[in-house]
């Protein structure tokens, strides 16, 4: 007796935590998903019972036995009208409900601590604007709004963390983002769900939610030296960006500073906003998005540059609050004045040199 | 249950199949690879459907083995993006879509309608061909390598990434996309143009109502397919194309594209089924079905909303959220004609007499199980919630509800309802009751766990997954076994019945389509005289007359 | 595809032999018709239906080029500069005028004139030809300015627009960025998609037409039996009318 | 429906293909030379203008397409349901270009 009963006991414990019922809500979003859930699964309970009800009621009642001879009925505008006017409430009713919370989610508030994730073939790299870089690995402190701006590198992803209920999918050649504000410390699922070839099950990875002082521990220990917006800063002198964007008066393009967020009016007579989106567009695809008033001149960065490096470029335009550094950078570089001369990317080399020592 | 039976059998002593009928009209193989007889090119569909279907089965079988370990411990991952993208492939292309029209459909539209056949019998032929070309390309694929990249050919991956044999897979579907152009065209010609006097749209049997509502689908759906894959091995031959940002297309566009088929593809294989599903109700409940004119246009509401809704498929994929409004919101109203469905067949029991023969044992499990397959499938059209659950098991147990749950229950019982006008023979009642119970015994436990795998969050696709997932993947395999054998039974009782099977008679059931009332298996002429639509449909009282008719005849003949 | 349909009609006429059992009906028909209008009126309506499937088989190109114009209009634009709008208004004419000759076609068979059906066939076949001759002679010069994508593709003529002289002195276009440069491929994949499906089309078209042509001269359609050269009618103004719309879209994005 | 055949089968005079022959010659002369004129735009909201031009093009080619249909293809003289065959293929196709395009304009409404 004594000798089976751990085995048995081993087994059943093995067994039990491998079933798991129904995933950890660990975010302020997971519970308004779920109540929605839980609505619809009601509603479809009841829904599923009356049929069946109905079906089991009508078959013993009306077997041949019982019921030999059949009543020939046409139909009843009534009812039928019923059964198609409850139903359509109901889901009109879900479908606003789930508009809301579809806002909600992909609707990052302003003071979102935003975080860069790329995916590419079979990984998740996190990009903190501290410069702390991961692979399947998310660090984020709890109960502070976190956002997600994902891009792939190759196909599509799908970044998705089941225990926060929110889910995005990572298009190729395009930010989109996402939200959450973790609720409760802990270790979670963090799953690509979109199929992306081979190895896309082994492409799962953990999100990590700390107390904030947990976290800025993390920060510190696991920092690269250099902010995301300093590797930014070097991308921007090895690629003398700033031989056209500085604030001279006679620089051939627009000044950076403060640019992000402003209403800007493009040479095609459009106004948009410039937001990350936007930035990396110019950045990649300049001639659609020139500043009205300057000649469409800037050379296409398309494959010179990595996602990672993009996301630094942004980074760094977008804490970029005035043009001295840019300034700085420039007299430090004494090839200055024939960059002017030459045309950008004609001057990268040797920039590329000075742009490496700080 | 009570094999309580209406079957009025001929007396088995005397009783024999008529010596003249389609399948005994000429003999030889030539006779059937040139046949333009409708039920002749049913049954050749029949026979590759079957043989399609349990390739697909098998490859189901090795993605729920592989699913039993969370490890990659049967294959590697690989094989098994492999072996769940064949599956898919062959199951959606290969069986689902032509399933019924083409076996069920293609014999029996043209005998309810009281035609000689369908209005284009060679093009009729020539899906058949079509559809044979195809699944030879899809098993060339297959022996060549296999093909890794989804049934849904995500871009840039499909086009890119891959060195698979997307190219001959994508022609496979290409073609098989034509093959169901022309059943579609066919029916819909036939529908409008062969109708005999006095069979006014409102006295069609349901069942073709909702193959021309397929049909609409098909004919609208299928090009717009055809010519993405054509972009596609475009695409992935001279690396340029409309598809991949790396060119300056949008991986968003294909998905448009491909979904505006693929959305409404999922009506090309519920409706028939439907269809099938009005008709058994009808017959063994002896009673009209409730609200003819709501289910017949429901179909027709199915297939116009069909069209509106494909997005529902991309909310996640960096849709404009307001185009996601619109389409989730006409997505609420395409789930509403189902429901009616639903209702109308549920009631149609009401006052009937009703008995559980195979075919009515299958259609109540059609009832069920697509109740939850459709109400589930809102919690994906809900933009809310599909963020949650949508490319998680949860979706793969949705359409597995709808499509094996609703569909080849729907197929199943339909092939049981007609296999005596078929074949002229009965199948063994109690033993397919038996296999009707199993499967749906075994179909639950195989997929309703995955329900619970999909809210936890377990993406589909997946050849490893965290270890706390397993015991219900145990459970999703365990029903699959069961599953199986309710698959593998049908084939050796139905096969056995061939050639031992009680011999039928013309109306077995003794229901009211005009199909019943020409001798089984039918002549390839299907009737003798064409016959005259004098009734509506379902009309029982009418049959009665008839009954009675033909006994009076009978006596007349003794006495003289 | 479109072979398919003449397989019916083919298969129709074929079967003549066949159904010769039925002495009452004209043999021309198949033994399934009630009627000879039954049987006309349903291979009409099946030709629409396929048409039907044409157009939506086209409208997923037309949905690429609409989405790729709006965001590429530049480089679209400069694209279309390297057309020839001499060639594509000819061609047009052509295509028009073997329409005409088709319907006309159509007609003599209506009225039972054997020589005048042949005639309009074989200049409807003619156009044919020509019409894909002139296309020919436009993807040859596509060949050698390498504006073939995918397979010898080079944006020299949009980022110095100097180096394609005769274009040039035509339109002054200005140089484009690199990028957008980069974007006229897409527009010439397009341009080799659309036109290149629709060659199909005119191709299987054409072969039609032969077998037609020779059936007629066995005095096939001259006998009240209309239904194959009526169909056979609506197709070939159905790729006309595709063209149509390529033209306005592909050649005459903007030439001022 | 289908119990409406067309009993005398409606025959097209020449005359009429000559004519719209020509009509679709013009057709083709008139939207080559509105290419070539610059019809300007509109200016419906900023970001949002209608270039003329295209317009022009397409309503040109739509009307030949008419011409061709109605008169080439017979279906002025044919029965309603190939009236309504017609119809359903331009309605899908709009539902297909309008729908995907739907989208498309929408994406860049506020910034997700």
């Amino acid at each position: 007796m004594d000798h089976i009963s751990p085995v048995l006991w081993q087994f059943l414990e093995k067994w039990l935590e491998r079933f798991a019922l129904f995933p950890p809500e660990a975010s302020t979003v997971a519970p308004q998903s779920d109540a929605l859930f839980f609505f619809m699964v009601l509603v479809s309970l009841i829904g599923l019972t009356i049929v069946v009800l109905l079906i089991v009621a009508f078959s013993i009642l009306y077997s041949k036995k019982r019921h030999p001879q059949a009543v020939q009925i046409e139909g009843s505008t009534i009812l039928e009208a019923t059964w198609t006017i409850i139903p359509l409430g109901l889901f009109l009713v879900m479908f606003v409900w789930g508009a809301l919370l579809y806002f909600r989610i992909y609707t990052p508030p302003a003071n979102a601590l935003n975080i860069y994730v790329v995916g590419k073939q079979w990984m998740w790299k996190a990009e903190h604007p501290g410069g702390q870089h991961e692979i399947n690995m998310l660090h984020v402190p709890v109960g502070r709004p976190i956002q997600i701006t994902l891009i792939s590198q190759d196909v599509f992803h799908s970044f998705s963390i089941p225990a926060f209920r929110v889910k995005r999918e990572a298009i190729p050649g395009r930010y989109t983002t996402v939200w959450f504000e973790a609720t409760r410390t802990g270790t979670f699922h963090l799953f690509c769900t979109q199929y992306c070839g081979t190895n896309h099950s082994q492409m799962i990875g953990d999100v990590i939610v700390m107390t904030p002082d947990d976290y800025k521990k993390w920060l510190e220990s696991s920092t690269s030296g250099n902010s995301l917006a300093q590797d930014g800063e070097r991308l921007f002198t090895s690629l003398s960006c700033g031989a056209c964007h500085n604030a001279r008066p006679d620089a051939r393009g627009p000044s950076l500073a403060g640019v992000y967020n402003a209403r800007l009016t493009l040479s095609s007579g459009q106004a948009i906003t410039a937001d990350d989106a936007y930035l990396r567009e110019a950045i990649l695809n300049p001639s659609e998005h020139i500043t009205q008033g300057y000649a469409p001149i800037m050379p296409t960065y398309q494959g010179q540059i990595s996602e990672e490096g993009v996301i630094a470029l942004v980074e760094y335009i977008k804490n970029l609050d005035s043009d001295y550094r840019v300034q700085q950078t420039l007299n430090t570089t004494e090839l200055a004045p024939n960059i002017e001369e030459k045309a950008a990317p004609a001057a990268k080399a040797p920039a590329a040199q000075e742009g490496v020592n700080p | 249950m009570s094999a309580a039976t209406i079957v009025s059998l001929p007396d088995q002593s005397t009783a024999r199949i008529p010596k003249m009928n389609f399948l005994t009209r000429e003999n030889g193989l030539l006779s059937w690879l040139l046949t333009s007889d409708h039920k002749r090119i049913a049954t050749l569909y029949l026979i590759s459907i079957t043989f399609f279907f349990f390739i697909g089965g098998a490859l189901a079988g090795l993605i729920r083995l592989e699913l039993l370990t969370p490890q990659t411990s049967l294959m590697a991952a690989d094989t098994y993006n492999k072996v769940f993208t064949m599956h898919g492939v062959i199951m959606v292309f290969l069986f689902l879509v032509p399933s019924v029209p083409a076996t069920i459909g293609n014999f029996f539209i043209p005998m309810m309608i009281g035609a000689k056949d369908l209005a284009l019998p060679k093009i009729n032929l020539l899906s058949w061909y079509l559809y044979v070309g195809a699944g030879i390309m899809m098993i060339y694929t297959m022996a060549a390598g296999g093909v890794d990249t989804g049934w849904t050919f995500t871009t840039p991956l499909s086009t890119h990434y891959l060195n698979t044999h997307v190219i001959s897979t994508g022609l496979a579907i290409f073609v098989a996309g034509f093959s169901s152009i022309f059943t579609g065209l066919n029916f819909i010609v036939t529908i409008h143009k062969m109708r005999v006097p006095g069979m006014t749209w409102f006295r069609l049997p349901l069942f073709v109502w909702s193959n021309y509502a397929a049909s609409i689908l098909m004919v609208l759906g299928t090009p717009v397919l055809a010519i993405t894959l054509v972009l596609v091995v475009l695409e992935r031959t001279m690396h340029i194309g409309v598809f991949d940002p790396a060119y300056g297309g949008d991986p968003l566009l294909f998905q448009h594209l491909f979904w505006f088929y693929s959305h409404p593809a999922v009506y090309i294989m519920i409706l028939p089924g439907m269809g099938v599903i009005s008709e058994v109700v009808s017959t063994f409940s002896r009673k009209r079905v409730f609200g003819y004119t709501a289910v017949a246009f429901s179909s027709v509401a199915i297939a116009v909303f069909g069209f509106f809704v494909w997005a529902h498929h991309m909310f996640i994929m960096g849709i404009s959220n307001y185009a996601a409004l619109i389409f989730s919101l006409l997505t609420m109203l395409v789930a509403v004609p189902s429901a009616i469905k639903i209702f109308n067949w549920t009631f149609t029991l009401y006052k009937g007499s009703i008995t559980f023969e195979t075919p009515m044992l299958y259609a109540f499990g059609f009832m069920g199980l697509f109740t939850i397959g459709g109400l589930t499938g809102v919690f994906l059209g809900t933009t809310g919630t599909d963020i949650h659950l949508t490319e998680t098991y949860f979706i793969v147990a949705h359409f597995h509800f709808v499509m094996v749950g609703g569909m080849l229950m729907a197929f199943l019982s339909g092939i049981h309802f007609w296999w005596p006008k078929w074949t002229g023979r009965m199948y063994p009642e109690k033993i397919s009751q038996f296999a009707a119970v199993v499967t749906f015994i075994g179909f639950n436990f195989t997929f309703f766990p995955q329900f619970i795998l999909g809210m936890l969050g377990m993406p589909r696709r997946y050849a490893a997954y965290p270890p706390e997932f397993q015991a219900l993947n145990v459970f999703s395999t365990a029903g699959a076994t069961i599953l199986g054998v309710g698959y593998l039974l049908p084939i050796l009782y139905l096969t056995w019945s061939l050639k031992y099977g009680a011999v039928a008679g013309d109306n077995p059931w003794q229901a009211t389509g005009l199909e019943w009332q020409t001798q089984s298996p039918p002549l390839t002429e299907n009737f003798l005289e064409t016959p005259i639509m004098d009734h509506e449909a379902y009309d029982y009282e009418w049959l009665e007359k008839q009954n009675i008719a033909r006994q009076q005849q009978k006596e007349v003949a003794s006495a003289g | 595809m479109p072979d398919s349909t003449t397989i019916t009609h083919d298969g129709q006429a074929l079967s003549n032999s066949a159904n010769s059992a039925h002495g009452e009906h004209p043999p021309y028909q198949r033994h399934h018709f009630e009627t000879v209008d039954q049987q006309f009126d349903a291979t009409n309506f099946a030709m629409w239906l396929f048409l039907l499937t044409e157009v939506m088989f086209f409208g997923g190109l037309f949905t690429a080029y609409l989405i790729m114009r709006n965001w590429y209009y530049p480089a679209f634009v400069e694209g279309s500069h390297q057309l020839s709008i001499f060639w594509g208004t000819a061609n047009t004419a052509v295509l028009i005028a073997s329409s005409f000759t088709m319907a006309m076609a159509v007609w003599s068979a209506e009225v039972r004139r054997k020589g005048a059906l042949l005639l309009f066939l074989s200049l409807t076949l003619v156009f044919g030809f020509v019409f894909l001759g002139i296309k020919g002679i436009e993807w040859h010069e596509k060949w050698e300015k390498h504006h073939v994508p995918g397979m010898n593709f080079s944006v020299q003529a949009f980022v110095n627009p100097q180096s394609d002289p005769e274009v040039y002195k035509e339109y002054q276009d200005k140089p484009l960025a690199p990028d957008m440069a980069q974007k006229t491929e897409e527009y010439f994949f397009l341009y080799f998609a659309m036109t290149g499906m629709h060659a199909l089309h005119m191709v299987i078209g054409a072969g039609i037409l032969v077998f037609m042509i020779f059936r007629a001269r066995a005095g096939a359609y001259t006998t009240g039996h209309v239904t194959f050269v009526e169909n056979f009618g609506l197709y070939w103004h159905f790729v006309d009318i595709i063209w149509i719309y390529l033209f306005a879209l592909l050649y005459l994005i903007s030439r001022h | 429906m289908s119990e409406q055949h067309e009993q005398e089968h409606h025959i097209v005079s020449p005359l009429t293909y000559a004519i719209v022959f020509l009509a679709l010659l013009v057709g083709t002369a008139l939207t080559v030379l509105a290419s070539y004129a610059d019809l300007g735009e509109w200016q419906i909201a900023p970001g949002l203008t209608l270039f003329w031009n295209p317009v022009v093009a397409l309503a040109i080619a739509t009307t030949k397409m008419m011409l061709v249909v109605l008169f080439f293809m017979h279906v002025k003289y044919s029965p309603k349901l190939t009236k309504l065959t017609v119809a359903a293929g331009f309605f899908m196709f709009l539902v297909l270009v309008g729908m995907t395009l739907a989208d498309y304009f929408t994406r860049a409404w506020g910034r997700w």
